[in-house]
């Protein structure tokens, strides 16, 4: 295996994304030269898990939401280089506070029974998110529009967060103005007169039970599921954009992990998407008839440490963890080249991540003697006990992990010999089930602060816009059971830059902003991002025009797949 | 004569019933398997009983040992009314009573040796302490019974039925009973062995100055061992009395049936055979009056209807019939 | 007979009472917290909403209120919903079991096909070649983990045999385009099942046919057999007549109690061979902590079980003279 | 008298992991026309096996290994499967020790006295079981027609060795071998079978071969018997001459050694020791160890078979001089 | 004295005193199969415990300075990380240094798989132990004092019985997933013991019932002979053959179920290696196909151990037939 850096597709899918153009004609442009291409042909995709729930707002796994990505729309979408393209809606503006998205729906769009597509399905599909009975876990996407706490909370039955102008407007009104509103306009669109037939204010219980049958506006309609085995989906015929979603059938079928790479070679399946396995890439790219896209993955693994208890509160322990913790062995023994580091919070998709911000900022490169420095600096000596002790206490990590995962597999005797051998810290390590230390560091996360020092998770990131990922884990409001800032990091400052940065609601004005955000997390070492991985899509060479990237999924690159046999 | 016998056991009116399931919402039922019987044994002699399988004679004779709670009635023993002992004071009653088994095969713990099986009820008792006193005991005993003293170490595999049985009648002297039951001790052995044992019992009986409660359905068995004989039939006692009496002059139809049945081993007395007809009821559901009236080739209607008293008709002769001597 | 049955069932209701019972505490003990794993792995749900709907599911109140409460569906036909599959688990069971039910059946008739001859022949021809020969083999059936089996098998098979397909239960792409005859809807499903049938059969056979010599051996030693011989029978007759009557009783026992275990162990091949049977659905639930469906698959299996063994009962009721119930 | 069976040097033996053991050790016997053979012996002298070795019963790891039976002059060891099975339950029949366990539980008491009929006689079932209810009459089975359709569980014992004598004669057997028939039953119920075996021997003149090891039984019933010891047969005399003139110390003890009704005495003679075990059987006579009369030959060597007069041999080198053979 | 002597043993025939166990071992020894599944098992543990220490020997034995006394230490007590873990290593196919080759971690297959066997083993040998322990103590209880108990604990036990027994270990020990790793092999000694006990507990009961109804245990009522003696010295001897048994066939099936949960990811769970979890790597495709090493020999060593120990089964209670020494 070679170094990360000398990896060509890598690169060029970086380049891609940062050359990308803005513009909602471009797309239709580009459709017009492509109109040649009839609608016909099969891709079989290899998924481990079939389940069924194929309702947008109560969905939960992965493999759910391709089904729903496929056979609902949204207001509008974004393009592989992450613009928005026009989906449901023709157009849309802002108001000059920033508070307030209007959008203008296709007067042309119809659900797959026939019936057209309104503003009012809009409104109800936002209704459905806020009602107080609903047990979804999309609430988050309506809870920052104006009234919603008044409706979630069953006091009133107005919603002024969202409300249809005419049939074929569509307004939103949120509590701030925030850039990031904009992404929360996108939900599927679900047809009231199906799914509102069984719903009430207060009483969603019927909707829930809709799952099976979706019914959309998408590109496609469920043909035929049966559990466990497949799902099958039909082009819509009656799908707005004729010149979209060219594949005539997607198969979703079930494979297991023993036999997944088998079944591609044979044929089974056409498609297999977000491989890592380097062995499995080796095949791959041996294999004469399939093509292989990769991309860095969009998220990473990574190592929160307990910034509010223990040694690891201490910035200067944190540092020396991260200084002689060698990610670049891990990366290239683990994924033999397939990985990168990253010393950054955001995804590698974020528009906040450029190239020359990443070469600038500081890097943790390997280096011992500068851990063993710093820690004797800040008077943590080896003492009798063989330790590092500071005023009688032991440096002593509690360290988290799973059973089963390869990765800590590999971690842990990494930090044995580095952590332990050599910087003489005495570290505990654990091993609790994955819902158990979900329980210890989120939902009973307060009772458990003093419980562990750091632990072992993965992240993967789906939006384009670098404040989620930052304010979620950094925010000090975001301390406490349930909450997701599990380091409890907390940093007054930083708090401030990130409400700062949100109400920038220009993207690029916003760039700064949030390379500082980072900078100052990456100087802390609030965490350590580990490893971002490259994924891989293998796909048989009969699919042309399939495009994939961290965020831009399979699923929204069937948008310009074709296949040519 | 009589009163110069000294009773050892007085066995009056005793009833041992065993309850039997007969489904969840019924009733449950009984087995009579004792139904009040009453008889004195006297110190030295060797009382028979006899009848047909199950009759209640293995019933009757574990519960004179106190193996089973009467239901119903008294044991006394050497003046004592044992019936419904404690366990605690049983275990002093043992040392008195015991019993020796009819299988040669289930009655010996196939895990342990001679040594154990003799000597261990001794070492629980306390009558001697472990060592070569205990030793010279068991050899002692073992070779009263027919053994060799280098039997001791050996297991109940390794001898033959006669053998065991001996084993068994050790294991029961040990203890230096006063009494003893013999269910059906030779039933299960051979002829040639039969008589070994026989032997054997008849002269320790004499020795230890032991009473004998010898059950056996085999009356010429009976015969040649016991002093006095009782005839049972479905749970109770239809004749008792000696035993020349009883081959000579028996009173009750069924003991006459019984003798009648025997095939003698003697070709020159070609017997009849059938005697009676039928086999023996349900002791379940006992049949009314008297119990033999069913099979009884002089029954009358007042058969059916009253239970015989058990009476001595003669003296030292027990019968339950209404007509015996009539007939 | 009615009556024998009806207290028969009645016997069961404690029996699934106390067993439910016990998985429900079970299931209690389960890390993670279910309205978590209700909501979906990394669901952004504030805490409060989060209380509002483990009021909503009822997984505030105390368990034995839940286990009343849960009782109380299940008695009005009620299993719940699955999160996973979200739809009624009764729906999602009933899908499932039939699939379950194929791959069994056809285990079990193969099983019984040859494990019945080969055991009464073994018995037969004891410590013979023939006999030898099937305990080697049934000593190695049953020293061999079933998904060890399973997985020599694709090993052996993968990319080498094309027509026999390594998993699922049908092509999917002939399933949605539907059939064009029943047949080659058959011959499409066997092929599937080749496999994991072959692995069912070979395990189940290696218990069966031991049970069978021993109880024929058993049986052959009686004295009614050597009165069967005295009166001139053929050897066949004399055993598949006599001997095999006989025999079948403590193998109709055995049989009752098979068939659930066979269910049960056909867990681990429908996880190896993507079956999609009710031993994934468990597997399913377990993983992503969908309570009501774990429950109520695990009192299928114990209700298989015990109906198992209630259908064991009556049938050695029908076919022993000597405990036959009116 | 017709000889219906003759046996000659019969001699079967088991090989077993621990060693040969010879159940029937060389034996001659006839049975005729009529009679009733008695074979006495103690337990595991082979008794048993002798009557199973006429019928070809013997299984693995037992094997007739010398020998010769001639039913009718027929000789049936070594015969196909097909006579064999033609001869057995039609003209030889056979009831066994345990009425409780000789029946099949499984199938009905009809069922069981016809398969034999069907067989043989090839009727049809329904012939068949109206022959069944007529023999169940003849074996004195009240209310044969409802007992026919029963299965052996509802039956006592008594019953039980009836219906397996009514089955061993369905088909009119010139030779019946009745194993121990009534040592699992009660005396009143041994003596109604014993007159009932008795009763059909004179009404269809089947011979009888009736083992049993109770020398009263073998006194009631018998014309002729053998006396068994470890596999051979020591003595062989008419009833009334082996009762009344016993030559084989065996036989003798055997005799004295029982309780009577007809006599008392205050001890029984005893056989002292016992039978010897198959796998250390004594190099001369099998039961010098135990006999009072012992000589030195009788260590050494087995004895021929002597005869006394016409009827009546022992083997037993006192009887040397006397007889030839 | 010495004359006294001489005369007993001229009169002693040859019959030596053989107690029943002794002439079980006889017998035992004269089984040539059950021979060599115990001389295999006995291999067996020896291996697993041997080898792994062998590799610590090899590694300590090169490392600097290191004492004899440690290195004494080190190598008795095997540390599990002792196999060399070397990431660039990983994945190497047997060769002479690592006999089975690597894993994806660079560790030595055949380290890892004689530590694992350990740790199969020694859940097969507690599980055993606890069945063996619960199935005596329940069975006894019910046994010898009959009645009420008796009736009570059976009705326990046949509810117990019908749990389904696989989807019921998976979920308890699903729901047991907060022990830590080092401990899940408790669990599911824990979870094996619990379910299996009532088999045991029934054949137990069974044959102190039918004790208790043979004449020498009426015989020690006569004698007065204490409970505890009658339970001690004269019921439990009468049973230990079909413990051991049952002990030994039970081992067999734990380490089976063992290897099934684990393989299912709810048994032990690494980098604690057991068989199960070692062939669990297989549900990787690329293990599957391209790395058959890692996975085979701990499905082989299953196989061949349970083999072995069913042999060695099925031997003892052919040895301990109690027909043979009634
Ligand atoms: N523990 C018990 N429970 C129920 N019924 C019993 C019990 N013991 C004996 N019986 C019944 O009591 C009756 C008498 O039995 P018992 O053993 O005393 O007869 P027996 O005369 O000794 O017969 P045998 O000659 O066969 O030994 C039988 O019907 C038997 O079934
Ligand atoms: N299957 C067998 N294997 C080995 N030895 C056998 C077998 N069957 C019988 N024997 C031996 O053959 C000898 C004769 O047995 P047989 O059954 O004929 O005795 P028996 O005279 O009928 O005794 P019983 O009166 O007990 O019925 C015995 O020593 C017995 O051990
Ligand atoms: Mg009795
Ligand atoms: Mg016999």
């Amino acid at each position: 295996a070679c170094g990360t850096d000398e990896d060509p597709v890598d690169e060029e899918e970086n380049g891609e994304a940062v050359e990308g153009e803005n513009g909602e004609d471009e797309d239709e442009g580009d459709d017009e030269e492509e109109a040649a291409h009839e609608i016909g042909g099969t891709v079989m995709v290899g998924v481990t898990e079939i389940s069924g729930n194929f309702n947008p707002a109560y969905y939960s796994s992965s493999y759910d939401g391709y089904v729903v990505d496929l056979t609902f729309q949204t207001l509008m979408n974004r393009d592989i280089d992450g613009n928005w393209v026009m989906e449901a809606a023709d157009d849309w503006e802002v108001n000059e506070e920033g508070d307030q998205i209007t959008f203008y729906m296709n007067e042309d769009n119809y659900f797959s029974d026939g019936e057209q597509v309104t503003a009012h399905d809009v409104v109800w599909s936002y209704k459905l998110l806020s009602d107080p009975s609903y047990t979804g876990r999309y609430g988050s996407i309506a809870d920052g529009l104006l009234g919603y706490d008044e409706y979630a909370d069953g006091d009133t039955e107005d919603f002024p967060g969202v409300v249809a102008e005419d049939d074929f407007t569509v307004v939103f009104t949120f509590q701030e103005p925030l850039r990031t509103n904009i992404a929360n306009t996108t939900f599927h669109i679900m047809p009231e007169h199906y799914y509102g037939e069984a719903m009430e204010y207060g009483d969603t219980e019927g909707v829930t039970e809709l799952s099976t049958d979706p019914i959309g506006s998408g590109p496609y309609t469920l043909g035929d599921f049966a559990p466990e085995e497949y799902v099958y989906l039909e082009r819509n015929l009656d799908y707005m954009y004729e010149d979209l979603f060219l594949i005539e059938e997607i198969l979703l079928e079930a494979t297991e992990m023993t036999t997944e790479m088998d079944d591609l070679l044979t044929g089974t399946v056409d498609l297999l998407a977000g491989q890592i396995d380097p062995d499995n890439i080796r095949d791959a790219e041996a294999a004469e008839n399939i093509n292989l896209n990769s991309y860095p993955r969009s998220g990473y693994g990574y190592v929160k440490t307990n910034n509010e208890f223990g040694p690891t509160a201490e910035k200067e322990v944190r540092q020396a963890l991260y200084y002689s913790f060698n990610l670049e062995e891990f990366v290239s023994e683990y994924f033999d080249g397939y990985a990168n580091t990253q010393y950054h919070p955001y995804s590698q998709e974020s528009w906040a991540v450029t190239d020359e911000w990443v070469d600038s900022i500081a890097a943790y490169d390997f280096d011992m003697d500068r851990a063993k420095e710093i820690l004797d600096d800040a008077d943590w000596q080896v003492g009798d006990s063989g330790y590092r002790e500071k005023d009688g206490e032991e440096l002593e990590l509690f360290i988290l992990t799973m059973p089963e995962h390869d990765i800590l597999e590999t971690l842990v005797p990494m930090w044995e010999r580095d952590w332990g051998g050599e910087l003489d810290i005495n570290l505990n390590i654990s091993q609790q089930e994955f819902n158990s230390i979900l329980d210890t560091i989120i939902y009973d996360s307060d009772a458990n602060v003093e419980e562990w020092s750091m632990f072992f998770l993965a992240t993967t990131i789906t939006s384009y816009d670098p404040h989620g990922t930052v304010e979620g884990s950094f925010h000090s409001r975001n301390i406490g059971s349930g909450q997701n800032n599990t380091s409890r990091y907390s940093n007054p400052e930083l708090d401030e830059m990130m409400d700062d940065a949100e109400r920038i609601m220009d993207q690029e004005e916003a760039i700064p902003a949030y390379q500082e955000i980072g900078e100052i997390l990456t100087e802390d070492a609030a965490f350590m991002p580990v490893y971002a991985n490259t994924y891989f899509d293998f796909y048989d060479e009969k699919i042309v025009d399939f495009e994939t990237h961290g965020i831009y999924n399979w699923v929204a690159a069937m948008r310009h797949a074709r296949i040519e046999e | 004569m009589r009163d110069k016998r000294e009773p050892i056991l007085e066995v009056k009116n005793v009833k041992k019933y065993f309850p039997v399931s007969a489904g969840v919402f019924k009733k449950p039922l009984q087995v009579k398997a004792v139904d009040d019987v009453s008889f004195t044994m006297y110190k030295g002699e060797t009382l028979g009983l006899v009848g047909e399988s199950g009759c209640g004679k293995s019933t009757l004779g574990r519960t004179i040992v106190r193996l089973y709670e009467p239901t119903d009635g008294e044991i006394i023993f050497k003046g004592n009314d044992i019936s419904h002992l404690s366990s605690h004071k049983l275990k002093y009653l043992r040392q008195q009573m015991q019993l020796i088994f009819q299988d040669p095969y289930s009655s010996l713990n196939p895990r342990m040796n001679v040594n154990s099986i003799v000597g261990e009820a001794m070492l629980t008792h306390k009558m001697v302490k472990k060592g070569p006193e205990y030793e010279d005991r068991v050899v002692e005993i073992v070779e009263k019974c027919g053994l060799a003293a280098y039997h001791v170490n050996r297991y109940p595999h390794q001898f033959s039925g006669g053998q065991r049985q001996r084993i068994g009648v050790a294991r029961a002297l040990a203890l230096n009973p006063e009494f003893i039951v013999a269910d059906e001790p030779v039933s299960a052995l051979d002829v040639s062995v039969q008589s070994q044992v026989l032997n054997m019992m008849n002269s320790l009986k004499d020795e230890f100055g032991l009473s004998y409660l010898f059950i056996s359905h085999d009356l010429s068995v009976v015969k040649h061992i016991s002093d006095r004989i009782g005839v049972m039939y479905l749970g109770s006692l239809v004749e008792l009395t000696n035993k020349e009496a009883l081959y000579e002059k028996p009173l009750h139809p069924y003991t006459k049936a019984l003798l009648a049945a025997i095939p003698e081993p003697d070709p020159t007395k070609i017997k009849k055979m059938e005697a009676i007809k039928g086999e023996i009821p349900s002791n379940i559901n006992t049949p009314s009056g008297c119990k033999f009236h069913t099979r009884c080739p002089y029954m009358k209607d007042i058969c059916k209807e009253e239970v015989p008293e058990f009476r001595e008709l003669e003296e030292d002769h027990f019968v339950a019939c209404h007509f015996a001597g009539e007939i | 007979m009615l009556r024998f049955l009806g207290k028969r069932l009645l016997q069961l209701i404690p029996t699934l009472l106390i067993i439910s019972m016990l998985i429900f505490i079970v299931l209690d003990f389960m890390p993670g917290d279910p309205v978590q794993a209700y909501l979906g792995q990394g669901s952004e749900v504030s805490p409060e909403r989060q209380e509002q709907i483990r009021e909503q599911l009822g997984l505030d109140r105390p368990l034995p209120i839940q286990y009343f409460n849960w009782l109380g569906r299940v008695l009005t036909g009620d299993l719940g919903r699955t999160n996973i599959y979200n739809a009624d688990v009764s729906e999602v069971i009933f899908g499932f079991i039939w699939n379950s039910f194929l791959l069994n059946i056809f285990a079990l008739i193969f099983a019984l096909l040859i494990a019945i001859p080969v055991g009464i022949k073994s018995a037969v021809k004891k410590y013979g070649l023939f006999d030898n020969f099937f305990t080697v083999f049934s000593l190695t059936g049953v020293s061999m983990p079933t998904f060890f089996f399973a997985l020599i098998l694709i090993f052996l098979f993968a990319r080498n045999i094309e027509w026999i397909p390594l998993n699922g239960m049908r092509t999917s792409i002939m399933a949605v385009r539907g059939y064009d005859s029943l047949w080659q809807n058959i011959v499409d499903v066997g092929r599937h099942m080749l496999l994991p049938v072959l692995v069912l059969t070979m395990t189940s056979l290696a218990t069966l046919t031991r049970y069978t010599r021993n109880s024929v051996i058993e049986v052959i030693n009686q004295d009614y057999i050597r009165t069967a011989r005295s009166k001139g029978l053929k050897e066949k007759v004399v055993i598949y007549k006599h001997a095999f009557r006989n025999a079948l009783l403590p193998l109709i026992t055995i049989l009752g109690m098979w068939v659930p275990a066979l269910f049960g162990g056909a867990i681990l091949l429908e996880t190896v061979f993507l079956w999609p049977g009710i031993g994934r659905v468990l597997l399913n639930g377990i993983t992503s902590q969908d309570l009501s469906l774990v429950m109520a698959t695990l009192v299928f299996y114990a209700l298989l079980r015990v109906i198992g063994n209630l259908l064991a009962d009556v049938s050695y009721g029908l076919a022993d003279p000597r405990v036959r119930v009116k | 008298m017709k000889e219906i069976l003759k046996v000659e040097n019969l001699t079967t033996h088991f090989f077993t992991d621990k060693g040969v053991v010879r159940a029937v050790d060389g034996n001659s016997f006839s049975i005729y026309e009529g009679k009733t053979l008695g074979v006495v012996g103690e337990s595991g002298c082979g008794k048993s096996i002798t009557a199973m070795s006429i019928l070809n019963l013997i299984e693995k790891p037992g094997q007739i290994v010398d020998g010769s039976v001639k039913f009718l002059g027929e000789e049936l060891v070594g015969t196909t499967d097909k006579r064999i099975r033609e001869i057995r339950g039609n003209e030889i029949s056979m009831i066994f020790q345990e009425p409780m366990t000789s029946l099949n539980p499984v199938f009905k008491v009809g069922d069981q006295i016809g398969e034999a009929l069907i067989l043989h006689r090839n009727m049809s079932k329904k012939e068949a079981k109206n022959v069944g209810i007529e023999m169940l009459q003849l074996v004195g089975i009240p209310r044969a027609e409802k007992v026919i359709d029963d299965y052996p569980h509802q039956l006592s014992g008594g019953m039980r060795q009836r219906v397996m004598i009514a089955m061993s004669l369905a088909c009119n057997p010139k030779l019946l071998i009745a194993d121990e028939p009534t040592t699992a039953l009660d005396v009143t119920i041994q003596a109604q079978i014993l007159s009932l075996m008795n009763r059909l021997k004179t009404e269809t003149d089947t011979a009888i071969m009736m083992i049993t090891h109770d020398l009263g039984v073998v006194a009631q019933m018998a014309d002729h018997v053998l006396v068994m010891y470890s596999g051979k047969i020591v003595e062989s005399a008419p009833v009334n001459e082996l009762y009344g003139n016993p030559k084989h110390p065996y036989t003798i003890g055997l005799l004295k050694s029982i309780p009577r009704l007809d006599e008392t005495r205050e001890e029984l003679n005893t056989i002292e020791g016992t039978v010897p075990s198959p796998f250390e059987l004594p190099q001369g006579c099998y039961f010098e160890p135990r006999c009072d009369k012992a000589m030195e030959i009788c260590k050494h060597k087995h004895p021929e078979t002597y005869k006394i007069n016409e009827n009546h041999t022992a083997s037993c080198y006192l009887y040397a001089e006397e007889g030839e053979e | 004295m010495s004359e006294a002597n001489v005369d007993q043993n001229v009169n002693a025939p040859r019959l030596k005193p053989e107690g029943p166990w002794k002439i079980a071992w006889n017998r035992f020894k004269k089984n040539k199969i059950a021979l060599v599944g115990g001389i295999s098992f006995v291999a067996i543990v020896i291996a697993v415990i041997i080898i792994p220490m062998i590799y610590s020997f090899n590694l300590w034995r090169d490392v600097e300075g290191v004492t004899t006394g440690q290195l004494v230490r080190e190598t008795l007590n095997v540390d599990l990380r002792a196999h060399g873990f070397e990431l660039e290593n990983s994945e190497q196919p047997p060769s002479r240094e690592n006999l089975l080759g690597t894993d994806r971690q660079g560790r030595d297959v055949m380290f890892r798989l004689f530590y694992g066997g350990r740790i199969s083993m020694l859940v097969g040998v507690l599980s055993a132990f606890l069945t063996v322990t619960l199935g005596t103590l329940v069975g006894g209880v019910a046994g010898y004092y009959g009645g009420k108990t008796d009736g009570f604990l059976m009705r326990f036990a046949e509810i117990v019985q019908s749990i389904p027994f696989l989807p019921m270990m998976m979920v308890i020990s699903a729901a047991m997933r907060w022990v830590p790793s080092e401990q899940t092999m408790l669990v599911v000694v824990f979870v094996v013991g619990i379910l299996s006990w009532p088999g045991l507990a029934r054949v137990v009961r069974g044959q102190i019932l039918s004790l208790r109804e043979q004449e020498f245990m009426q015989a020690t009522e006569i004698l007065g002979i204490s409970d505890t003696s009658r339970i001690g010295r004269h019921l439990l001897p009468n049973v230990l053959a079909y413990i051991i048994v049952s002990a030994t066939l039970g081992m067999g099936s734990a380490i089976l179920m063992e290897a099934g949960l684990s393989f299912l990811g709810l048994g032990v769970t690494p980098p604690m290696p057991s068989w199960g979890n070692m062939i669990q790597t297989a549900r990787n495709s690329t293990v599957f196909l391209n790395y058959p090493w890692i996975w085979i020999p701990p499905g082989l060593m299953i196989m061949l151990t349970v083999v072995s120990v069913n042999l060695l089964g099925e031997g003892l209670r052919d040895a301990f037939d109690p027909k043979e020494i009634r």
